[in-house]
């Protein structure tokens, strides 16, 4: 393998330049003027992450100069959603800065809907404003393009860098180009972790070509989430995935036709039926199920229990809102717009929502930390509104020095979306900023052997493939190794069937957790022996030990909870109820660099608001 | 509907394969020509559609549940910023959208912050981001609350 | 396509030389001596169909000569565990025959197992005995290989051929050489149609590469419904469909340890859980609950509850038995012997039953004919045994004159497994012999025209793929063809999510029903646009016809069939309850050829016995 | 467990080919030596293994659930009747069983029916098939019922 090793130095690593990589490199720039900000993007900027195809909204918006909202409000809407578990200061500080990025991006060009009556944005519902959001994800490249130093694209990180001088330091990170297979090696001071969420973490419920078809990005691998706990960062609340009602197929989001075109749900009879399992939630949450609005989760726990009481599928009624011309227009738009697979479903299957209810489903778990979810890394709080347990020097920092994060990294962050997570790439920044000025005469020190081992282990796939495929005549079945497509099915069938996916209506215990981990302790084996035929499954490669290792820290998660907190998230069967005198805390884990082995702790939940 | 290209109109430029978020928009190495290696890890996110100059790639809906027979062709157009839609149903039913999708000359708008004023290193210290507080658009800065208020366990 | 046809004429056409097909090619020749007789086969006789690997028991043996088991007895037992639909005549035919077929295997070679003491065959449980079954095929396979006046081999037969002097009468079929190309044109006074069951109508719990490890054989293709529903055959408790308790993720079989080790069932804290569920069911079934054995369907209902109710996995408790030496020799024999993958999942999981009691799951639900099931084609029973209206004229003809069938093909004979399916085809073949006689004048009258549309048809989807493939640049994508995998994958997701699969926990209901018919027939219509690489996928592409064109008609039955008649197969939703008032009958349907619609209707179960 | 074939073993014979029930042991054009074309339509049932007169085809447990380094290894020999397997787990324990596959020597036992006395044709309309009442083993000659007691309804 011939490739060459290109050396980096910079003071700021963006990792990731999705909606909080981006944020990230302009508010960087910003304070770092004389700083080298580098970003290194696994695809191309102009178009990766979640935000790819564009949005059709920005979900988080307090529309503060009209008195709309108010950053408290925020927390108590993020944390109603969220049964009690966020990270109230991380929410706070989110919100009070959100609404300056959004007036950012309009300027920049992005067209958001306004009011006619009022001038004022348009809502869709209290916390959402709609936008024609398709070049959502270019107008916020160009910003970032307009700051770094550089934006190296391609290049898929698969490690960080750790400082050999100071302890629990970053140094940088590594990580390959796609394209010329040459090793990257990025000595940085700080290194910011903006590489989204996680799909395909569970099976998903189309399996053959249709796989990538998920609601979040297929390309959202869990780097996230790995890349820190490699080096023994500690995260947070990784058992919360989530689970969203969807329109069958496509994945189409839910919000604006629920929130902006009024439309509403009934089972294939017609009925309403979210009331008629008010009892049996109130007996599993207690007061959570009269919070209003009604949080996520619990909404999600009626739609399960309605169909599996045989009274599905789940109709979303659209015939009516749909006679409405201009609310037809807004109903496709907002999938054009964002999720362009579920017009090409309805297309393809003559369903015009005009004159056919639509069918939902529940989707598969997603790990991610940004919607109403927020798994993720434990970070540093601002210091000027967090507990002082929260803060421990730089606002997002995680707890490695010089590591920060942004969006679907950091956890504790619910419903921040892409406005939000966009926020705290610019607060990670200037944090990081300051980290550097702080930090002014360290000198970051990253052994040759450090880079050797790496990057044995990073082109380790591709020597796998290249012997173990000269002792079979041909085909995709070789006792030495198995493929990246391999491996991830074996990883989803895990989690699925262990881990409260969808074949088990997202049912787990103890029993199940603990087998589970063996399975997964056993697949991390055999990805040493993951063949990567060329670069681009070399990619696929690292991805997929990314989720593996993202996986294992859902399910040790999921293990230390017990109770189960978010019903229609998942069930501990084992402890079906919510236990508020035992489990209203946080979970935080670490795993051990050197040992693999995990430790779990609880943290308090500070409630910053009434 | 994962992607397909066209041998006809396809010219290998690259474009698609430049942009792909999924990294599987490849040169076919006899044809030259582009075409999707890996279906099953497409998005359907129309990145590659809409940067293909000769209009080669199209989609048909994922087989695990799209029937044959559907299309849905976008046309972006950077200059006039918009862009337009047409969604043909399996029964041939046509529908129709425009929609902006920038309200500013591309790459004018969005500032270039190395031009800007060097901010005040002890800004540094203070919790505001840059714009801020002007591009909160509020009166009273940037809201802040009381950490001696803070209670730990249920807040219900 | 310059691909030859070759025509040949016979008496009695045996499509499929599974477990029926060869028990009818030796029983025609003997009866039949001078008639031509000749076998149509997929695959290799020598290693085909569901018994492949070989069967570690035979499980329908009477035992008459020891005055084991009465042939009523067999009728009980068996309409006990379908729940009382069962053809009774059909099942006392089979039995009262059954053990003649075994005393011949025996003779011919296949090494029985014997009691030591009793020096009778070794009995596993009441109705099975235990065999060394690993060549059980190559030596029926044998028997019929010196009966046949030829064995095609590698013939996939994709129709039947209709006589055109004569309403409603079979007079041949037709397929392709999968080697070669050539079309290959039977004209035939009778078929037999012994084409075995199905597997891949629902989707499986593995997706990837380990898709084809099901229970059933992935090369149980339907056919042996689809063939006959093509020509309007009539059709037979086609929503019986079964799903079985099998070891986890190698489909390994249960009996063996059940009945022979006496292994047990637990839940995953060591509980005995069948009983817990007794209420509930004696609620839904009343009576039933209560007969013993306890049928194999409510014992499913139990599994799947308890692991809905968060108890689960379900564990076989092996640690036990496998202490006794011999008893885990029989342990490992069984599977080596029958089902060689539960071994090879073992093996790579580090699971010895002796030191760890191995996972269950409940299947996917399969479509056949002679396990615990009896999906199939309406068929005329035996002149001295059955009801009058159960009989027109010859033994096991179906409702399309000199049309037979046997095994998985013929409906309402549950139980009948590898020897009774054998026993099928001998008495198919006797009665066709007679038919033949019968008949002596009749010359087969099949046009040039009926040939040439099907070879158009049968050949359609290598043109597609031909045509379509100059379209695009590479790739498996095209705009004007679905290649096998697609379709396929298609197919099981309709059925699993619309017809009660594993993913809904096999729920459906009148709504899920209809909508599932829907997208069935766009199916159809889309695999008319099916597109074949080279020969093996043209086999691929009318395999899957095969399996779609079963399937509705499985959607039919289920929608006709206004209750749950087997919980723990499959629940309406909107009719949970056993109905013996209005459903204890049997359900038959026909789909009309020209029109492609379907008519249902209720036919009585006469019970034979007490 | 699907399949693969080492290429140093292989020569090419296709007997695998020739016996696959799923139609997957193809012949690769270049190498002229077997693989497996469509590992996820392979049920494992071995056929293809215990023909192979080279020993060259193995199988690995599907990977969507079983990890590699274990083996189960056969072999089948016709002339002493008998099939060894050898089960190598991958924590490297090692299980060997050894079953009878026939009782008799191959292709001797089996009537060839048409050596056979005809029978007589009236027999056709008895419900007896060929060796029997003999083959049934039983005194009383083959079980029948009484139609008249026949019944509709439940059972029970
Ligand atoms: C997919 C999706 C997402 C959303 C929605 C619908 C759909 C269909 N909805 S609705 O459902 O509510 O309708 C939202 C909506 O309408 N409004 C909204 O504001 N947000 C929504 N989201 C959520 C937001 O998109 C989300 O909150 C943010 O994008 C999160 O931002 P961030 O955490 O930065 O993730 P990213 O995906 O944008 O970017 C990640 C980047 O990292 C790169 N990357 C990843 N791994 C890397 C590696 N190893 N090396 C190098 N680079 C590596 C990625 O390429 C990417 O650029
Ligand atoms: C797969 C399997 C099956 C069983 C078991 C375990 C396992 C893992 N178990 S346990 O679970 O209980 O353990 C049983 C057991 O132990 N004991 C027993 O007696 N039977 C068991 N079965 C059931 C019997 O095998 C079954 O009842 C009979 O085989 C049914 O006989 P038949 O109906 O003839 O089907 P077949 O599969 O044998 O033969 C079908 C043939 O048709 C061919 N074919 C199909 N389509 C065709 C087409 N279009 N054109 C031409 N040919 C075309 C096939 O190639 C095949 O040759
Ligand atoms: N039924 C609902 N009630 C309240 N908020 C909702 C509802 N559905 C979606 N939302 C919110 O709308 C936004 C987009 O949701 P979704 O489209 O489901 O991702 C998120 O902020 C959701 O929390
Ligand atoms: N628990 C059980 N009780 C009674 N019969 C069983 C049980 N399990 C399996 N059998 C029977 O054993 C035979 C083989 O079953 P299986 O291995 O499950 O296909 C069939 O005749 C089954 O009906
Ligand atoms: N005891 C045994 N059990 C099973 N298979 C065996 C045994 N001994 C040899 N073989 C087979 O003999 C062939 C050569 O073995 P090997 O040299 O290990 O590749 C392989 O097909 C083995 O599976
Ligand atoms: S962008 Fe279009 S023309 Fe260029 S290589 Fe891709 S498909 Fe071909
Ligand atoms: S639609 Fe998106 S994911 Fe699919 S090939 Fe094009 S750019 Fe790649
Ligand atoms: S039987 Fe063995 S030697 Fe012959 S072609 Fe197949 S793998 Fe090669
Ligand atoms: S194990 Fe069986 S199905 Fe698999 S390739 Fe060999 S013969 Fe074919
Ligand atoms: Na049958």
């Amino acid at each position: 393998m011939g490739f060459n090793t290109v050396f980096e130095e910079c003071d700021i690593l963006v990792v990731g330049g999705g909606m909080g990589g981006t944020g990230a490199a302009y508010e960087a720039r910003y304070w770092g003027r004389d700083l080298k900000i580098v970003v290194a993007e696994k695809a191309n900027i102009d178009r990766s992450g979640a935000v790819a195809q564009g949005l059709y909204a920005i979900n988080c918006y307090m529309g503060m100069r009209w008195g709309e909202n108010q950053p408290e409000d925020h927390v108590r809407y993020a944390r109603n959603d969220l049964m009690g578990m966020v990270r109230e200061d991380l929410a706070y500080d989110m919100a009070r800065h959100v609404d300056s990025a959004v007036h950012q991006f309009e300027e920049w060009g992005l067209p958001i809907m306004r009011d006619p009556e009022t001038g004022r944005y348009q809502r869709e519902g209290k916390w959402q404003i709609m936008i024609h959001g398709e070049s959502y994800k270019p107008i916020v490249a160009e910003a970032a393009r307009k700051s770094a130093d550089k934006i190296d694209n391609r290049i898929m990180v698969t490690h960080l860098l750790m400082d050999e001088s100071r302890p629990n330091t970053v140094g940088g990170a590594i990580g390959f180009n796609v394209r010329t297979g040459d090793l990257h090696v990025y000595k940085a001071k700080t290194v910011i972790i903006g590489a989204g969420g996680a799909s395909h973490i569970f099976k998903p419920r189309s399996v053959g070509e249709g796989m990538g078809r998920t609601w979040y990005a297929p390309w959202s691998s869990a780097s996230a989430y790995a890349l820190p706990i490699q080096v023994g960062a500690k995260m947070t609340q990784m058992e919360n995935r989530i689970v969203l009602a969807r329109f069958k197929d496509g994945y189409g989001p839910v919000g604006a036709y629920f929130l902006h075109l009024k439309t509403y749900t009934q089972n294939a009879y017609g009925e309403e039926y979210e009331s008629k399992w008010y009892d049996e939630l109130k007996s599993m949450v207690g007061p959570y199920i009269d919070h209003h609005p009604t949080p996520t989760c619990l909404r999600n726990h009626a739609f399960v229990r309605e169909v599996a009481a045989g009274r599905g599928p789940i109709h979303m009624v659209t015939k009516e809102a749909f006679q409405d011309p201009h609310k037809e227009t807004v109903g496709w738009e907002n999938f054009l717009g964002m999720t362009v697979g579920q017009a090409v479903v309805w297309a393809s299957q003559d369903i015009d929502p005009k004159y056919v209810n639509p069918e939902l489903t529940t989707s598969e778990p997603y790990v991610m930390g940004s919607h109403a979810t927020c798994s993720g890394a434990w970070a540093s709080g601002p210091e000027d509104i967090s507990p002082d347990e929260y803060f421990w020097g730089y606002n997002r920092m995680m707890t490695v020095e010089g590591l920060f994060g942004a969006g679907d990294a950091l956890g504790g962050t619910a419903h921040a979306f892409s406005s939000g997570s966009f926020t705290e790439g610019r607060l990670a920044a200037k944090a990081a900023v300051k980290y550097v000025r702080d930090h002014a005469n360290d000198r970051v020190n990253v052994s040759e052997k450090q880079i050797e081992e790496l990057r044995e282990q990073i082109y380790k796939p591709l020597e796998n493939y290249e012997i173990g495929r000269n002792e079979i005549v041909a085909g995709t079945v070789s006792p030495s190794y198995i493929l990246p497509i391999h491996g991830l099915q074996r990883l989803e069938k895990i989690m699925d069937e262990y881990a409260g996916g969808i074949t088990v209506n997202y049912m787990t215990n103890e029993p199940l957790l603990k087998r589970g981990l063996e399975h997964l302790r056993i697949l991390q084996e055999d990805l040493e022996h993951i063949g990567a035929e060329d670069l681009h499954q070399l990619q696929r490669a690292w991805e997929l030990k990314h989720r593996a290792l993202a996986s294992e820290c859902v399910v040790h998660h999921t293990l230390f909870r017990q109770e189960t907190r978010w019903p229609g998230y998942y069930y501990r069967g084992d402890h079906p109820q919510l236990d508020d005198d035992n489990w209203h805390v946080l979970t935080v884990s670490r795993r051990d660099p050197e040992s693999g082995e995990w430790t779990m702790e609880k943290a308090p939940v500070y409630h910053i608001v009434d | 509907m994962p992607t397909f290209v066209y041998m006809t109109r396809c010219d290998g430029c690259g474009h698609c394969v430049d942009i792909c978020p999924s990294d599987i928009m490849h040169i076919d190495k006899t044809y030259r020509r582009a075409y999707n290696i890996e279906p099953n890890f497409c998005w359907e996110c129309y990145s590659c559609v809409k940067a293909c100059p000769m209009n080669a790639i199209d989609v048909r809906g994922y087989a695990d549940f799209a029937p044959l027979g559907h299309s849905v062709r976008v046309l972006r157009e950077e200059e006039k910023g918009t862009i337009s839609w047409r969604i043909k149903f399996r029964d041939g039913r046509i529908k129709d959208f425009v929609s902006p999708i920038t309200t500013q000359p591309w790459g004018e708008k969005i500032p270039k912050l190395a031009e800007y004023e060097i901010p005040d290193e002890k800004e540094l210290d203070s919790p505001l981001l840059c714009h801020e507080p002007d591009g909160l658009k509020v009166e009273g800065g940037l809201p802040t609350i009381d950490k001696s208020k803070f209670k730990q366990g249920v807040y219900y």
